[in-house]
């Protein structure tokens, strides 16, 4: 049936060519049009893509065997020379402001035959299989010449996905035609529109007057109402986004943290006890149930439960406001400190409402906490490198993280991990916490290949990061999807929205 | 005797300059130009203390013009005016204030010209208090009671605004407010063309006995000659920016010599004249902008030759006192 | 002869926030065939207000209260708004004082004069326009085909007013109502519009009514004069009687207020105070506070007498004997 | 010379311009109802910190527990919500006063400054007059032709959040309007008669341009301000909602109100619903008055 | 005339100039686009790249100059987001923008005019006192609160019109529009209401102060003294008089149309440049906002300078030489 999916999307895809905009909508769109060598399902476990397998021959050594028999949208056929192409084009677009590079760089890839090549590394490289389901690939007939504007116009926009481009208009909407000869199962719907809608309610309300089949994003306030609609059927599932808290504890004198009265005071947060007493004054349950109205779920390590590294022993931290002023005084904080919590506002799912509500919970230990959020254009820049020095400028930040490869590796070696531009360590800790013992365990999980041993030391070095709360999770985002009645959707941890995932009951 | 008031050679022109983008435009071979209104032209005549010198002539002719800029509310663009036979120009900072507050005027319109804001208190006091010529509250007080009795109001009515009075009141507020700086000579502008007949009289007298009782010199600017000729002693005939006629009221209307002033005189409605034909001079009067050359009567003249529409006549006497400026002032006769 | 308008206790009233202005009180108006009627009084008198009561053009919150319009013989009051608009523009016109502000300044003039004729009578555009250009030529407008394509700012006020004329003798009306016509304007352009009007009521017998408060002019042209005073015609007869020999107090001191060469030098006779109040008029005779003549009586109103000459409103008429000093 | 002396009589009108203009304006009632209204809202606002049971900036007075209640629901901490609560637990009683302050403030402030700026730089063109009056005014010109809300949306992304901020940006976007204003109105006033007998009984320049043309402009000023401090109320609130504006923990009524916009398919509607009456009831209010002010004011108007 | 539009051409160049370096050095103190945009998996290395890759690692007066240069051709930039040229960004979203703006300003006229009208010849009836409530209601109401409540009531209860986006389109003439398809004028309909109503209140205060204050005039009863018909006189002689005011501040109302559709694209996701303008804000695309900017005060420009040069040939006592701007 010639039947037409239209979906609102929360977050709009800023470009249709796969290597310009290493985002999530973008990568998700691109999963419609595009294969990758290695295919993520809905729990972003690893499956064959348009690579049949891959096994690392050596240390440094892995080997693809390619998929036979695979046509691009334009009718040629898929072979190595296309893999060799994108990885030569994925880091080199031109303008890019966030390049693929970060999955290609170190790999050199080389081809044996039409349907095999090798990819060599420098050193030992684990992660090689989720770095390369990152990269779609692209033909290089028409693709690895292309610029961007060539993808977005759909001239270069050729894959072997699932969906053929039809039409692209940035800041509107999206149009898909079902690739009829997929090489796997062909999705439902024959044409898919994407519908651009950021705001919330404006989606809800598209939603609910019929304009669009299905959302994504669906604001955690509606989803209460459009449960008891027996119109909208709605999944739900976890991301693998944690939304934690970083502390400054790099700095002898935090520039928003002070005495009960507003004097200079020594960095209190570089005392573990501070942060332990912090984390026990977070009500979870509050922000889950009040803020997050049930859609979240507790998080007491930086990866729920399912995810590959994580610690089966780690439990979210125990509201505990006696023990946190307990453990405060114990610090020498008997009367707290004063603080400002800094945090996004546009950011995260109800973001500044979650800032305001640690601030209530800090208020009653006797932290005397202010809050101040803004739109992530000014928060990032200031976050990560706002101070005078170039340093990050805020002492205590609300900030979540996706693990995009999925396992426990991504979160650690960028948020926990001692900062260090050099070797690309700790790009995203701006709390600037470091501990070389716990440096050193990730980094030798990093060269393991072996999956068990990675995932004992991964586990392990969550335990010591939570133990020395380098970190303060909060929670899990659970995304939702609602559609009309008749559709389902199986949600995905990566909070892509893949027409593919929609089925007519 | 020495003029009160000498005007030589005043001229005032109001141009109106290009801008940048007006001269490239006119680069550019647009029709444009600036554009230059003569408004009063090269005009000169001399005021004796305690005359009342009465200055006629058509809408637009430039009758106010010269009024401000006897008053120094418009700086001439060429000319001097000299008080006292002193050029005004060439006194001393503290007397070309003292000289301006000689001059004084009284405006046309009474509800305009009278500050809405404020108390006729204030109006008549402001100028004195700020040139400290009265100073403290009751001596301001007193100041304005005596003024206000002086032009025949009630100073009881001092704390009013303007708009609680009635035309002639207002009128009358004007006059003690140019009275308060006590000046020497008034430059009256079409001082009662807005007021009710039964109205004017009141006002007309009143001048009259100014003129007396402080032995003001005047300047009558007015358009209903039969005023004029009631209480001037020497009118000038304006047209188009210039004098063309100026003599003793008695002679203007007995024997008018410019044909522009005849053809003035014969158009005034008279309450003698019942059911009389009107014959009204022919034409309309030039734009100021663009005024015919020599005379610039002669498109509105039945006596204009050749001589009229290539030069500009000079302003000659015919009898001592009485000068007109016309080409054919022979040949006319009288 | 016979008489176009005869108007009877007109009394046409404004019912105003602060009270009842009687703005015309008991006129009446007598007009025959070329006849001039001269309206005098001072501002606020009801002079305006008379006019477009005989037009129907009072506006609210004013109405006519009382009295009777009749026209060529035939009643006006029952007359129906389209009946008014038929007679308005075509048997009656008027003209308006200010001629800066008559002429609708976004249309062009022949739009104006045109809408004038069609609205009457069934004529093409051509022949309304020529015959627009024609009547432009009558009230003396040089190249008359240039000016009709004119806007009206690019018109002199003598000029405007002339076309506002040319409007009012468009369909050859029987009566026209110059509003202080000449006001507005300089002496020399004054002449010249006087001239024009009286030139066309002579050659079509047009009766006018010319309102002013200038009397010389009015003395010019008149035939009879009325002066008004707040609101009642206090003073009427042939303009001779009246300006020579005035009998009401109101009209002996305007004519003794007129300078003259006469009286050059000498002090005016002058009325004193100021216009009345409409809203609050005097007891008994409205002129009465300014009056030297007042006596007691005078606190009531006084009723129209008749002397062979003239019809005036006073208990204590200025003697026949005493005549304005000229 | 007593014959010239007529003391006549005064006319009936004798009011006080300040007394007619009063009178002129009570006597519509809409405009008063307006008035009473206003007057209501101000002082609810300024005297919130008294009549609330909440100080809804104080996060420690602040409970997420309390988060969305309906309106008469009681709070965790005892008392009634009588308006309920938004999703941070916020009493909307509470903080509706408290963002009234923010609003008015806001906007009185706003619209002073600007009114200040405005009325100093079209006096200064109207009394210089010339190049740099010409200068100014192309720029006034340049500047309303941009839309308000576009100009105090760059200035706010520029500046960032924050009351001085948006204060800052609303001031910027609207001072223009005044300097048109007063210079329009100096002109014409500058060319009246009152202001030649000034400059001819030798008052200084500076005295005619402030104690005779100022005054004379206040009347449309003040017309022009009322619409303003009304549209920057609005405007505020509309630069909230698009995530410019001021900050969620301080709420203003804009901030509230599209807080709540979050809520309103989800049948919360008093989350955003009984700010937006707030908003309504101060902006009408301040624009009815405005208006009949202008009625008022507009000799044209006048009967 | 030459005159006039010599002096506003230079008026917008030198305003066009400022706004560039005002709004390029502006957006550069907000914040790092690249450290909003860059993928949180990059390492410092990368980021690196990326700022170089953007040229944000030159001097910002370097990359002033760069960008005047290319301005001066036509070239304003690539958008950081999308990279793609920001000036075929924002025109191929003018359309939207300028077909919402037009139907608005049509709506505005259409509906302000005769209620104007209407409540200008009545002053004192109850309709016209209504009229006049709703118009105070009307600019009284912010807009994006009236947009929200025009959804919920239209769209999700009533399901009468779309709550969102551009309908399809047609072409009429040479120009992609959806107001010549069915599907697409349902879609506009919501979001110009909502961006007109500020404006119709406008219009109907305009027509009816113009009404009142012609129908005092003498010219009014001179019409009505020449024995004319209400009718003509109203739709002639008054309503000339009145269109001219009107149509002048109608015309110069669009620039605000343009600038406040902001707010009614975001509420009705409509795809046009103030929504992408927005969005460009909040995620620091300079090329875009700069751009923007430029593009939109020519345009403005360009409107008012139409709308005086309609204005004089409306008016015929207006002479635009005598006038600034
Ligand atoms: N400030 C000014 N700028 C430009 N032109 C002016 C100015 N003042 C007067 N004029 C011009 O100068 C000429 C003379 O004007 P003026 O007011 O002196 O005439 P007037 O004789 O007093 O006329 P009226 O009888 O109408 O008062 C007119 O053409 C007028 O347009
Ligand atoms: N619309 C109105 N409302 C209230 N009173 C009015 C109105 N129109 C005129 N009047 C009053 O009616 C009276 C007569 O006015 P009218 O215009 O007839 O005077 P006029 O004699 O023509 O005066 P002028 O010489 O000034 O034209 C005046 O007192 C005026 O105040
Ligand atoms: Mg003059
Ligand atoms: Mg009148």
């Amino acid at each position: 049936t010639a039947e037409t999916l239209t979906i609102g999307l929360a977050a709009e895809p800023t470009s249709i060519d796969p290597h310009f905009h290493n985002v999530g909508p973008n990568n998700a769109i691109a999963t419609h049009i595009f294969d990758h060598l290695v295919k993520r399902d809905e729990n972003q476990q690893q499956m064959p893509g348009l690579a049949v397998s891959w096994a690392p021959i050596d240390d440094l050594t892995w080997e693809f065997k390619l998929r036979e028999g695979v046509t691009f949208h334009d009718g040629s056929a898929f072979n190595a020379d296309d893999v060799v192409c994108t990885f030569e084009r994925a880091p080199n677009v031109p303008d890019s402001p966030s390049s693929y590079g970060t999955f290609t760089k170190g790999k050199t890839v080389e081809r044996i035959d039409d349907f095999t090549i090798h990819i060599k590394t420098e050193a030992p490289y684990p992660l090689m299989p989720n770095d390369i389901a990152n990269v779609a690939i692209i033909s290089d007939d028409t693709g690895c010449t292309a610029t961007t504007a060539d993808f977005n116009d759909g001239s270069a926009a050729i894959g072997t996905g699932p969906y053929r481009f039809a039409s692209f208009t940035p800041g509107e909407n999206l149009t898909l035609q079902r690739n009829d000869d997929y090489w796997d199962a062909a999705p439902e719907f024959e044409t898919v529109d994407y519908r651009f809608l950021k705001s919330g309610p404006t989606r809800v309300a598209a939603l609910l007057s019929g304009d669009v089949d299905m959302i994504s994003g669906v604001p955690t306030t509606d989803i209460a109402t459009l449960q008891n609609n027996d119109d909208i059927s709605l999944s739900q599932g976890v991301s693998n986004r944690v939304i934690y808290l970083h502390m400054d504890q790099f700095r002898d004198v935090s520039p928003f943290v002070t005495g009960p009265n507003g004097e200079e005071i020594p960095n209190p947060l570089r005392d573990v006890r501070v942060r332990q007493a912090l984390s026990m004054a977070v009500s979870r349950d509050a922000i889950v149930d009040r803020v997050m109205e049930g859609t979240a779920i507790k998080a007491g390590q930086l990866l729920p439960e399912g995810f590959f590294g994580i610690s089966p022993n780690l439990q979210p931290v125990e509201y505990d406001p006696e023990g946190a002023r307990a453990l405060l005084a114990e610090a020498g904080y008997p009367d707290g400190f004063t603080m400002t919590i800094h945090g996004p506002n546009d950011r995260y799912i109800n973001d500044a409402r979650i800032a305001e509500a640690l601030g209530q919970m800090f208020s009653r230990v006797g932290i005397k906490t202010s809050v101040e959020t803004m739109p992530r254009s000014v928060y990032f820049s200031r976050a990560s490198s706002g101070s005078p020095e170039g340093e990050p400028e805020f002492s205590f930040i609300l900030v979540g993280w996706g693990a995009g490869s999925g396992e426990a590796s991504s979160p650690l070696r960028s948020l926990v991990h001692t900062y260090d531009s050099e070797r690309g360590f700790g790009s995203s800790n701006r709390g600037r916490h470091s501990n070389p013992e716990i440096d050193a365990i990730i980094e030798q999980a990093l060269a393991t290949v072996d999956d068990a041993a990675r995932q004992d030391l991964l586990a392990q070095a969550m335990e010591m990061a939570i133990e020395t709360v380098a970190v303060i999770p909060t929670h899990f985002q659970v995304n939702t999807w609602a559609a009309r009645d008749g559709l389902s959707y199986v949600p995905r941890t990566d909070e892509y929205t893949l027409a593919m995932s929609v089925t007519k009951d | 005797m020495t003029p009160i008031l000498e005007i030589e050679n005043v001229s005032k022109r109001f141009t109106k300059k290009l801008d940048a983008a007006g001269k490239i435009a006119a680069r550019l071979g647009a029709n444009i130009r600036e554009e230059t209104v003569h408004a009063v032209d090269n005009v000169s005549m001399s005021i004796m203390p305690g005359e009342v010198l009465g200055l006629v002539g058509e809408s637009g002719c430039g009758k106010s013009t010269l009024g401000r800029v006897v008053a120094g509310i418009h700086p001439p663009s060429a000319g001097q005016l000299h008080l006292d036979g002193t050029p005004i120009n060439d006194l001393s900072a503290q007397d070309k204030r003292r000289a301006n507050l000689d001059i004084q005027m009284i405006f046309q319109d009474p509800s305009s010209s009278l500050n809405p804001r404020m108390r006729v208190e204030d109006i008549i006091s402001e100028a004195p208090r700020m040139h400290k010529m009265v100073s403290g509250a009751s001596e301001t007080s007193d100041f304005v009671d005596d003024l206000m009795r002086k032009v025949g109001l009630d100073p009881v009515m001092k704390r009013r605004y303007p708009h609680q009075f009635s035309g002639g009141q207002r009128q009358r507020i004007g006059i003690a407010r140019a009275l308060a700086v006590k000046p020497r000579f008034l430059v009256c502008d079409e001082a009662i063309a807005a007021l009710d007949v039964s109205i004017q009289a009141q006002v007309i007298n009143l001048f009259a006995d100014l003129r007396e009782d402080l032995g003001l010199t005047y300047l009558f600017i007015s358009h209903d000659l039969s005023v004029v000729q009631h209480i001037t002693d020497r009118v000038a005939i304006m047209y188009l920016g210039r004098i063309v006629e100026i003599a003793p009221t008695d002679d203007i209307f007995s024997t008018p010599r410019h044909p522009y002033t005849r053809a003035l005189l014969d158009q005034v409605p008279r309450l003698d004249q019942r059911k009389q034909d009107f014959t009204p001079i022919r034409g309309e009067i030039p734009s100021p902008l663009d005024p015919p050359t020599g005379c610039h009567f002669h498109p509105r003249c039945p006596h204009a030759t050749d001589l009229c529409r290539q030069n500009a006549p000079q302003l000659s006497t015919v009898l001592s006192g009485h000068m007109a400026s016309c080409h054919h002032l022979e040949t006319l006769g009288v | 002869m016979t008489e176009i308008l005869k108007v009877t206790g007109l009394c046409t009233h404004f019912f105003t926030r602060a009270g009842v202005v009687k703005a015309v009180d008991g006129v009446d108006i007598s007009l025959n065939r070329g006849e001039v009627l001269g309206l005098v009084g001072e501002s606020g008198s009801g002079k305006s207000i008379t006019g477009f009561s005989i037009m129907n053009l009072i506006d609210a919150p004013g109405r006519m209260t009382g009295g009777r319009i009749s026209f060529k013989g035939r009643d006006l009051s029952q007359l129906s708004e389209t009946a008014w608009q038929d007679l308005r523009g075509n048997r009656i016109a008027m003209i308006f004082q200010d001629p800066m502000m008559t002429l609708n300044p976004v249309l062009r003039i022949d739009v104006q004069m045109i809408e004038a004729i069609q609205a009457h009578e069934k004529v093409s555009r051509t022949t309304a326009r020529e015959r627009a250009r024609d009547t432009l030529g009558m009230v003396g407008i040089p190249a008359p085909d240039e000016r009709l394509k004119a806007y009206p700012h690019q018109l002199s006020g003598g000029m405007r007013q002339r076309v506002a004329i040319a409007i009012a003798f468009l369909n050859k009306p029987d009566l026209i109502i110059a509003d202080e016509p000449t006001t507005a304007l300089d002496v020399t352009i004054q002449s010249q519009i006087i001239h024009e009007a009286q030139k066309l009521t002579r050659q079509t017998g047009t009766a006018m009514i010319w309102i002013s408060h200038d009397l010389a002019v009015v003395a010019g042209i008149a035939d009879q004069i009325s002066v008004m005073y707040a609101g009642r015609i206090v003073e009427h007869g042939p303009t001779d009687y009246v300006i020579d020999n005035p009998r009401h107090p109101y009209t002996y001191g305007l004519l003794g207020s007129v300078p003259s060469a006469n009286k050059r030098g000498a002090r005016l006779f002058q009325i004193d105070g100021m216009a009345p109040n409409m809203l609050a008029l005097p007891r008994g005779c409205a002129f009465g506070p300014r009056c030297d003549r007042a006596v007691d009586v005078c606190a009531a109103a006084p009723g129209m007498s008749q002397s062979c000459t003239q019809k005036f409103r006073c208990h204590n008429p200025v003697p026949e004997a005493v005549k304005v000093a000229k | 010379m007593t014959d010239t002396q007529i003391i006549a009589p005064v006319p009936a009108k004798a009011e006080t311009p300040f007394a007619q203009f009063r009178a002129e304006f009570f006597e519509s009632k809409i405009a008063v109802g307006a008035l009473i209204t206003l007057g209501i809202v101000v002082v609810l606002a300024l005297l919130a910190p008294w009549i609330t049971p909440q100080n809804p900036y104080d996060l420690a007075q602040v409970d997420v527990m309390d988060a969305r209640l309906p309106p008469g629901e009681e709070a965790f901490s005892g008392y009634t919500m009588w308006l309920g609560s938004d999703g941070s637990g916020r009493d909307l009683f509470s903080a509706i006063l408290y963002g009234l302050r923010i609003s008015l403030a806001v906007g009185v402030a706003s619209g002073v400054i600007a009114l200040f700026i405005g009325t100093f730089v079209g006096l200064f063109a109207a009394y210089v007059g010339g190049r740099v009056e010409t200068l100014i005014m192309r720029f006034v010109d340049l500047q309303l032709s941009f839309p308000a809300s576009l100009v105090a949306l760059m200035l706010v992304a520029l500046l960032g959040k924050g009351v001085d901020k948006i204060i800052l940006a609303l001031v910027v976007s609207q001072w223009a309007y005044y300097a048109r204003t007063v210079r329009a109105t100096a002109l014409v006033e500058r060319h009246k008669e009152y202001v030649e007998a000034a400059i001819c009984l030798g008052l200084s320049k500076a005295r005619i341009m402030f104690r005779h043309i100022l005054p004379n402009c206040l009347g449309p000023l003040i017309v022009v301000g009322t619409v303003q401090v009304a549209s920057a109320i609005s405007l505020e609130a509309t630069l909230s909602f698009l995530g410019v504006g001021l900050p969620q923990t301080q709420p203003s009524l804009g901030v509230l109100i599209a807080n709540g916009f979050e809520y309103m398919l989800s049948g919360r509607y008093w989350i955003s619903v009984f700010p937006g009456l707030a908003l309504l009831l101060t902006v009408v209010s301040i624009n009815l008055v405005g208006d009949h002010l202008r009625d008022v004011l507009n000799p044209r108007m006048k009967k | 005339m030459t005159v006039f539009i010599i002096r506003r051409l230079m008026q917008a160049l030198v305003v066009v100039f400022l706004m560039s370096i005002i709004v390029f050095f502006g957006v550069n103190v907000i914040g790092d686009p690249v450290a909003m945009l860059i993928s949180p998996d990059a390492d410092q290395a990368e980021m690196e790249a990326a700022i170089r890759r953007l040229g944000l690692d030159r001097p910002i007066h370097e990359q002033y100059f760069a960008f005047i240069k290319g301005a001066a051709t036509g070239d304003f930039g690539r958008s950081f987001i999308f990279g793609e040229p920001a000036l075929k960004l924002i025109l191929s979203h003018m359309p939207a923008t300028l077909e919402l703006a037009f139907t608005a300003l049509f709506l505005a006229v259409a509906i302000g005019i005769p209620l104007g009208l209407y409540a200008g010849l009545y002053p004192d009836s109850p309709i016209s006192k209504g009229i006049m409530a709703g118009s105070i209601l009307g600019f009284s109401l912010p807009t994006f609160w009236v947009g929200l409540m025009m959804i919920m009531l239209f769209a999700v209860h009533l399901q009468w019109l779309p709550a969102t986006g551009r309908g399809d389109t047609g072409t009429f003439l040479w120009f992609e529009t959806s107001l010549v398809t069915r599907d697409g004028l349902s879609h506009i309909m919501l979001p110009a209401l909502n961006l007109a109503l500020l404006k119709i209140s406008l219009a109907i205060r305009l027509t009816r102060a113009g009404v009142r204050e012609a129908m005092g005039q003498d010219y009014v009863k001179f019409a009505r003294a020449k024995g004319l018909s209400p009718r003509r006189v109203i739709l002639v002689h008054v309503m000339k008089n009145i269109l001219i005011p009107v149509v002048t501040v109608m015309g110069l109302e669009l620039g605000s149309l343009i600038g406040f559709s902001v707010v009614t694209e975001t509420i009705f996701a409509w795809p046009g440049m103030g929504k992408l303008l927005i969005d460009a804000i909040l995620q620091l695309d300079r090329p875009i906002v700069v751009a923007y900017l430029m593009i939109i005060v020519l345009f403005f420009v360009l409107i008012n300078m139409i709308v005086d040069i309609l204005y004089s040939i409306l008016d015929p006592r207006v002479r635009l030489q005598e006038q600034g701007a």
